[in-house]
């Protein structure tokens, strides 16, 4: 293959993919296809790439398991300004998608739509994970052996609990409702900022 | 079980079109025959009445500003029944439409006075009805034909250094996390398939300790879960937290003979 | 600031950014600066990045709330080999509410029923929401007080649209005057209608 036809391409894999890739994962891409690059000419390509990136505002950077693109710390200065803006909110669907895994744990995202109704973002759980209140347990044996999920001690811990049994129950829950009725949990402008993330 | 048939009224160069048994049906084809299951999906992939009439006008090359009310009522009525038969959720929709149909069936009829022959088809109404939603139908496919997200548009995932960001996360109060739980097992509660139990949460925490501990290569002893300082109590939720991963199939329990240890392990 | 020194910058907050950036995002990010781009040399760089990227894997594109990199969709056929995941499927249920709330907007759920002829289950409507792919505009002034909803900048990012004039167009409507009441009486069908009865 030509190495002029095969750089933008992988440009594109480089771009797109969330992981680095190796010149044999590369190499695996092409098989089958008519016009399969060797794996010399994927190395070729890659070196080329280097070149080309080495003064924009992010490199192509070789790491352990393969390469990848990733931002030029030199830029550092601006690019964190961009998360450094006031804290967003999170939506009523995250919020309700936590609550069911801290109440309804080990559970999986199937279980989660069940009782929504709604399909679960794939961006919701990594949010939840990434934010370290929620943990994979395994997977469920059952077709498609689907994650469950279940509360991270760091849950625990940003909510100021023990253990989950500290956690107010539902019956609980619409005890404060009825005691309290002027005690709104919830803000009505608060519910529509959150359903409009 | 009801037998479903399909049979082509080829001297009317119509598609297939299916009939229940008892119908009276002339040549029954057996190479065209649905099986239940298949028409079941086939009659669910209407979007509704209006859905279902573009269909009956189209698979007869019609233009929809020339519906043969008589024709596409009684087809329409076929379907109808048909639905019925296989005890599909009929929506009220689909009934309204039917008395529609045979409003305009027997207005049509009727002999209709000369002079004010140029408005006032019966069939006008019906006519915008379905040409508004062809033209909305159409729209929906244009635009799941659009290029997007997900689908042929990838965003590029350039990795970021580790940065000295200072991440201003969202906050979150306990409160809000109750609310929207309560709001949650609230709404699933209107939709009475779902049950959420308020089982005590001491059973969910001891199952996810018990699912931490374990794994699929080890065995992990039974009696190591049981802590006789946590008291009666503290054993009786684990041997519930255990029955209910078992009954979850989310953990096997192994013993070689009778009074043998019994080991627990993951679902391998 | 020299748009020389200015591009590379940028490249490197598109590149970092989860979405896209419109001119005054990125002019903002740079207010206190010693050295501060205006909105027209950040324009003109964004105009030379755009070019500079037209021929690579990967392009600097236009959308509603901005300019984003995105994989170029001739690489797809490779880009896909990538992941396991099927791209997410909308019902056509979903597909013809949207259609109707982009095209007719402000458009109540009872009027996208009206036009339909079902009933739009509330499901739908909660996952537009939640995909912010819709949003409330208000309520209209009729019994009831309904809400009317139109589409985000969200919806249009989504499907790679810089605004709603980007829609595709709708087919015409024939004229209901085409419609000739001396054709309409089909001999066959009464005598059909009436051996029926």
């Amino acid at each position: 293959m030509e190495i002029e036809k095969l750089k933008p391409i992988l440009e594109a894999l480089f771009s797109a993919s969330d992981k680095p890739l190796s010149v044999n994962q590369l190499f695996d891409l092409f098989v089958g296809d008519i016009e399969q690059p060797t794996r010399d000419e994927i190395r070729k390509a890659i070196e080329e790439l280097s070149e080309k990136y080495s003064a924009n505002g992010f490199e192509l950077k070789q790491v352990a398991s393969g390469y990848r693109f990733q931002v030029r710390t030199d830029f550092e200065t601006w690019v964190v300004r961009l998360w450094e803006q006031k804290p967003p909110r999170y939506s009523r669907a995250l919020m309700e998608t936590l609550a069911l895994i801290a109440y309804r744990q080990p559970i999986t995202r199937g279980e989660i739509e069940d009782i929504r109704g709604v399909s679960v973002s794939t961006n919701i759980i990594k949010t939840l994970l990434e934010r370290d209140w929620v943990k994979s347990l395994g997977h469920k044996e059952v077709p498609g052996r689907p994650t469950l999920y279940g509360t991270t001690s760091g849950f625990l811990d940003y909510f100021n609990l023990k253990s989950l049994n500290e956690l107010p129950t539902l019956a609980e829950i619409r005890d404060i409702d009825q005691f309290n009725p002027e005690l709104v949990l919830f803000p009505e402008e608060k519910k529509e900022v959150a359903s409009n993330h | 079980m009801h037998k479903v048939f399909a049979s082509t009224a080829s001297n009317q160069s119509e598609m297939p079109f299916a009939l229940v048994e008892g119908e009276p049906l002339t040549v029954i084809p057996q190479d065209l025959y649905i099986p239940p299951d298949a028409l079941l999906v086939f009659l669910e992939a209407f979007e509704g009445p209006l859905d279902l009439l573009l269909y009956l006008i189209k698979r007869q090359n019609l233009d929809v500003l020339s519906i043969p009310i008589a024709a596409i009522t009684r087809q329409y009525m076929e379907y109808i029944h048909l639905m019925e038969q296989l005890e599909l959720e009929l929506a009220a929709e689909y009934l309204v439409m039917a008395s529609m149909l045979a409003e305009i069936k027997s207005r049509m009829l009727l002999p209709r006075p000369t002079e004010s022959q140029d408005e006032d088809d019966p069939r006008a109404e019906l006519v915008r009805r379905l040409q508004e939603y062809e033209q909305f139908k159409k729209a929906a496919e244009d635009l799941d034909n659009l290029d997007r997200l997900e689908r042929e548009i990838h965003l590029t995932h350039i990795d970021i250094p580790k940065f000295k960001v200072k991440l201003a996360l969202p906050t979150v109060e306990l409160n809000d996390l109750m609310s929207a739980f309560r709001d949650v097992v609230n709404r699933a509660e209107q939709f009475a398939s779902h049950h959420v139990d308020r089982e005590p949460l001491s059973v969910r925490e001891r199952m996810v300790i018990v699912l931490d501990r374990i794994s699929a290569e080890d065995f992990t002893s039974f009696n190591d879960f049981f802590n006789p300082a946590e008291g009666r109590m503290g054993v009786v939720v684990s041997f519930i937290a255990i029955l209910e991963l078992l009954k979850e199939s989310l953990i096997e329990l192994v013993q070689t003979e009778p009074y043998a240890p019994i080991y627990v392990k993951a679902k391998s």
